[in-house]
């Protein structure tokens, strides 16, 4: 449980610091299962914030997505810190940023809340099609409580979570500031039985599979986009000279984005399930990157965003690494 | 009517051991199958996994890569990287159904030019039993 | 206006009718979600659908097309494109998703008149299916527009128990409906369709408040509201991907070393790209100016030149968008800003 | 069925002549049509631009950068920045290019009759305004007088050389130009454009000034010429947005309700205050 008042207590705080930008956390939301991401500016604005299973989206991608409009003469850059409120699976973003050396650690004030799992609001969409006047989601103990214009239901969190929750190895934000609460141990075990299983299908059936998956790709980019870390400057689909991957759709330009995007991922993407989630086709993006995250993980016996310390993935080597694909 | 499917083969050989290797075939006359396309790239370690996946876009059955034997980087690291690229791209081929054997990788030294047209065999043999590729070979139909 | 019946024993057969003339595309369930497919046989269709992924405007105005072909080089030649102008048919067009059609009709028109939209547009049968159970987002009534209007399609089919309403709209509706499987309707049926269509509106309960917001839109220019809402944008298209008036593209030349195409592909304007200019200057460089820039061209450009408002309030956008940038709430709220 | 507006007609680059070298390299290329009727019949007015590309580069928007009066050819004059220009910069004589306009609106040329002009260029900026020159020059007993005012970055960057040349030994034009910084052996104004239209001084008298540059420039000189005295109507520029279409469908180039490529690119002071939008 997060108690709300001590977020906002702490949201105020830091936003009256002299050295805060702004804090970005979670408030209510205009419709549907979802809590929206907000901005305090001023003390005042720590009213709204809120924290409570439906805030599922991934904010350390703010700090990267910052407009930064070219300077008027004399003016200067803006170097404030930016609070952050984040759950545990989403500290890990800030700290492979952190690794990768896109921010440092003083450049972000983390308003840490030790998570015991979100909804999918895909899921809550199916149990309760159609039109509701109010929607409020609460944790009880061990259960979800869900309010739909006035009438409580309690779900079993294995229902509602998205699979990321249930196999959550960090709850508790691995960098933080100030913490909402007690720590939580992390006591879950990544679960690759999924990918295990597709794994042994024939190639024809996984290509099948996946041919039908990136056909439906409509290049919207919106899985980069909110992606907290897929911050290059400019994307290699939209280098005009060369032109690695053209931009008309179909299925030859479609898979070659997707193959790039989770390659790109590599040893970087910290599997909290933002591509999937705002990917308008429904891709199932995740399976893709925790293929990847399995291999890493047996290959090279490596986590990302896990050691702010740690060399990037790709950017260092073993000289035992695995070989015997080498002719 | 039915044609002998020759498979078409992109070399990435790094500049100072494989592509060397390559030179020594040819100038020692040693024969090896003519199927494979050499583009010399300075360090296997230049090799960007964009550069595979566009040559299987725009028409190649496979790709090798070929690079120094580990600790002979002319770059001291480029290879080791590579290699762990490679390791990870081709099981993510696997893993959406495009045979991990289109993309090869190997060490070659400039004085291995018998390992060289050895290599290219093989990658040669195992692609054409493997036929063209066609998973997501562009179409250039407009 | 009179109406015509038609059972639901004979919306195959009719169908069928449809099929000997048209290619037709209908709404086709697809793992949990509705996609406008073309249809081989009537029983694919989802007569009962929410509100389709993605809108049917992708049938006009695809998402990529060729506009001529080329041959690059020395010995340059171009070649201009097959431009289809085969017969088709949409079957079940929600009226908003029909009315999309109109207000993106003028843009591909007038001035310079697009062969590609227009040609698919003159051969486009709309067979239009009233909307009975509105999705949670939806609004069009915000825009004095009826879930079950006729307004926008050929024929308009409406379920009213164990047979359809049908209203004729067009010259090529009124062909359709000489079919012997249409009877004409009792004033009984015309009122329960009337009930239907009530019952509709009743259930949409989101608004948004659009009296002379092209005015208001023009008194808040340069405020703050602006860079509040961008704030939380990702700019990730989705919102311009998913919308039906959503109109702009992209040119790209296509080419390989002897032959090519140039290709127009959808393109969205939340991304800097979209107007950064070679020399590195963009006049839009924030996300405040981005979104900005949607909700003018929606609320107060579109009024200006074509006097019609470009939004059909299907709520795609609200469905799709992943930070909850509600424009329902966007526009309701830039209304009340002060100047 | 209508005509394909998106279909180029095929043209030959007749000549290449380098105006500018270095990293902001400017040619001028003439461009003639390969079926001759349409070359006769291509009509166009001072202000109008066309859409030129290379075939499997792309297409770019250009100002047409010679007269009317000018028959038999156009030119477009290119500044080497992007994808399709660095690939035209690389073209030769007998190329063949796609060519399709003319697009958008132009100067009043009839409704100017019998007053002075001053041009206020900067850069590259000077393109449409030397089609503009030039058709005034050829029809010189219409107007009055002529100030030109244009500047660069340095000498070096001082785009159609030998036609200023050519220019300030006219007598019924004076010709001011300038540039950013000071070097050695340039004895004319060093400083920014705007400062540099203070110092003529134009009175705004029965006179129009039009004005074409890079957007921040052209701020300023609208401000400058307000210090002195020329009322909206009186100043005109032409503006420039990153295009696809040329044609008003593809929805980028829009300053407020209007494009730049169909109801632009020439707008008055006028009727830049009342559009609101990015530019």
């Amino acid at each position: 449980m997060v108690d709300e008042k001590t977020l906002r207590d702490a949201v105020k705080k830091t936003v009256g610091r002299k050295d805060v930008k702004y804090v970005v956390g979670y408030d209510k939301g205009t419709t549907g299962f979802q809590a929206a991401p907000t901005f305090a500016y001023e003390e005042k604005d720590a009213e709204k914030f809120v924290f409570n299973p439906t805030c599922v989206n991934n904010l350390a991608v703010y700090p990267m997505l910052e407009d930064k409009p070219p300077l008027r003469k004399g003016e200067e850059p803006d170097t404030r810190k930016i609070g952050i409120v984040l759950k545990g699976c989403d500290s890990r973003a800030i700290v492979q940023i952190i690794q990768e050396k896109g921010l440092k650690r003083e450049d972000v004030v983390i308003i840490g809340i030790p998570c015991t799992g979100v909804i999918d609001p895909k899921k809550l969409k199916v149990k309760f099609p159609g039109q509701h006047k109010s929607v409020e989601v609460k944790y009880d103990n061990d259960k979800f409580a869900v309010t739909v214009d006035g009438k409580t239901q309690k779900f079993s969190k294995d229902e509602l979570m998205p699979e990321k929750c249930k196999e959550c190895e960090y709850p508790t934000p691995i960098i933080h500031d100030i913490l909402i609460g007690k720590e939580i141990k992390g006591v879950k075990k990544p679960d690759y039985k999924e990918i295990e299983g597709f794994e042994k299908k024939s190639l024809d059936d996984k290509w099948k599979n996946w041919e039908k998956e990136f056909d439906k790709c409509i290049r919207c980019y919106a899985c980069r986009q909110a992606c907290p870390m897929c911050y290059c400057k400019e994307c290699m689909v939209e280098i005009l000279d060369p032109q690695w991957v053209r931009r008309s759709v179909n299925l030859s330009e479609n898979t070659a984005w997707n193959l790039l995007r989770a390659f790109h991922l590599a040893g970087r993407c910290i599997s909290c399930g933002e591509c999937e989630r705002s990917c308008p086709m429904d891709i199932p993006l995740m399976k893709l990157n925790k293929k990847i995250t399995k291999d890493i993980h047996e290959m090279f016996d490596y986590k990302a965003g896990v050691d702010a310390e740690a060399k990037p993935l790709l950017a260092m080597f073993k000289p035992d690494d695995p070989e015997e694909f080498i002719l | 009517m039915k044609e002998k499917f020759e498979p078409n083969i992109i070399g990435f050989l790094c500049n100072w051991c494989s592509y060397a290797g390559a030179d020594l075939a040819g100038t020692s006359r040693i024969q090896y199958p003519p199927n494979l396309k050499v583009i010399r790239v300075m360090c296997s370690g230049r090799v960007n996994p964009i550069f595979v996946i566009n040559a299987l876009q725009q028409g190649a059955d496979g790709v090798l890569i070929g690079g120094c034997h580990p600790g002979d980087c002319h770059y001291e690291r480029g290879n080791y990287l590579a290699r762990r690229r490679m390791a990870v791209l081709k099981n993510l081929l696997e893993y959406t159904g495009i045979d991990s054997n289109r993309v090869r990788m190997t060490w070659v030294s400039a004085a291995e030019g018998h390992k060289f047209a050895e290599v290219v065999k093989e990658v040669t043999e195992d692609i054409r039993k493997l036929g063209p590729m066609q998973h997501f070979r562009r179409e250039n139909k407009w | 206006m009179s109406g015509y019946i038609l059972s639901k024993d004979n919306l195959p057969k009719f169908i069928t009718e449809i099929m000997g003339k048209n290619k037709v595309f209908a709404p086709v369930e697809v793992n949990d979600e509705t996609y406008f497919k073309e249809i081989k046989n009537p029983k694919d269709i989802n007569m009962k659908y929410d509100n389709s992924k993605l809108p049917p405007k992708s049938l006009l105005f695809c998402q990529t097309e060729t506009l001529f072909k080329f041959t690059p080089g020395t010995k340059v030649k171009i070649q201009p494109p097959d431009i289809n102008n085969s017969k088709k048919a949409i079957f079940g067009i929600r009226p908003c998703d029909a009315k999309s059609f109109f207000i993106i009709d003028p843009v591909f028109k007038e001035d310079f008149e697009d062969p590609f939209y227009v040609t698919r547009r003159d051969n486009m049968l709309l067979v239009g299916l009233s909307c009975t159970n509105p999705y949670p987002n939806c609004f069009c009534t915000s825009f004095n527009d009826s879930p079950a209007s006729s307004k926008h399609v050929d024929i308009l089919l409406t379920d009213i128990g164990e047979k359809y309403f049908v209203e004729v709209n067009s010259e090529k509706g009124k062909k359709i409906v000489k079919s012997s499987l249409f009877k004409p309707a009792t004033k009984a049926d015309e009122t329960k369709k009337k009930e239907v269509e009530k019952k509709a509106v009743n259930s949409i309960t989101r608004f948004q408040k659009i009296d002379k917001i092209d005015e208001k839109l023009d008194k808040i220019f340069e405020n703050h509201f602006w860079k509040e809402i961008a704030d939380k944008c990702l700019r990730c298209g989705t919102c311009t991907y998913l919308c039906p008036t959503c109109h702009c593209f992209d040119i790209q030349d296509e080419s390989t070393m002897i032959e090519g195409g140039r290709v127009r592909i959808w393109d969205t304007c939340m991304i800097p790209e979209y107007t950064l200019q070679a020399s590195g200057y963009n006049p839009r460089p924030t996300r405040a100016n981005r979104v900005r820039n949607r909700v003018y061209h929606k609320y107060n450009y579109y009024p200006k030149n074509l006097d019609v408002i470009a939004c059909v309030g299907c709520g795609r956008c609200i469905e799709g968008c992943p930070v909850n940038i509600d424009i329902i709430d966007v526009v309701t709220r830039a209304g009340e800003v002060k100047p | 069925m209508s005509e394909n507006p998106y279909q180029p007609n095929l043209a030959t680059i007749e000549n290449i002549k380098e105006e500018v070298g270095g990293e902001r390299a400017i040619k001028t290329f003439r461009l003639k049509f390969q079926d001759k009727n349409l070359q006769n019949n291509f009509m166009f007015q001072p202000g109008q631009c066309a859409m030129v590309s290379l075939l499997g580069k792309g297409e770019c928007m250009f100002a047409i950068s010679s007269s009317p009066t000018k028959k038999g050819y156009i030119e477009v004059s290119v500044m080497r920045h992007g994808k399709v220009t660095k690939a035209l910069h690389e073209a030769e004589v007998g190329d063949v290019v796609g060519v399709r306009g003319p697009y958008g609106n132009n100067f009043d040329m009839k409704g100017w009759k019998g007053k002075n002009i001053v041009f206020i260029g900067g850069g590259i900026g000077q393109a449409p305004l030397r089609c503009l020159i030039d058709y005034v020059l050829d029809n010189k007993k219409d107007y009055g007088k002529l100030d030109v005012i244009y500047g660069a970055r340095t000498t070096e960057d001082i785009s159609f050389k030998d036609e200023f040349a050519e220019l300030e030994k006219r007598k019924d034009v004076s010709v001011h130009l300038s540039i950013d910084v000071k070097e050695d052996g340039w004895k004319k104004f060093v400083g920014f454009v705007p400062d540099n239209l203070l110092k003529v001084k134009p009175s705004p008298k029965n006179t129009i000034a039009v004005t074409c540059g890079p957007p921040i420039m052209i701020k300023f000189v609208i401000q400058n010429l307000e210090k002195l005295g020329f009322n909206d109507d009186q100043i005109f520029t032409t503006l420039e947005m990153r295009m696809k279409c040329g044609i008003g469908k593809c929805g980028r180039c829009n300053i407020g309700n209007l494009y730049v490529c169909k109801d632009g690119p020439v707008f008055s002071y006028r009727e830049l205050k009342k559009l609101q939008g990015e530019r």
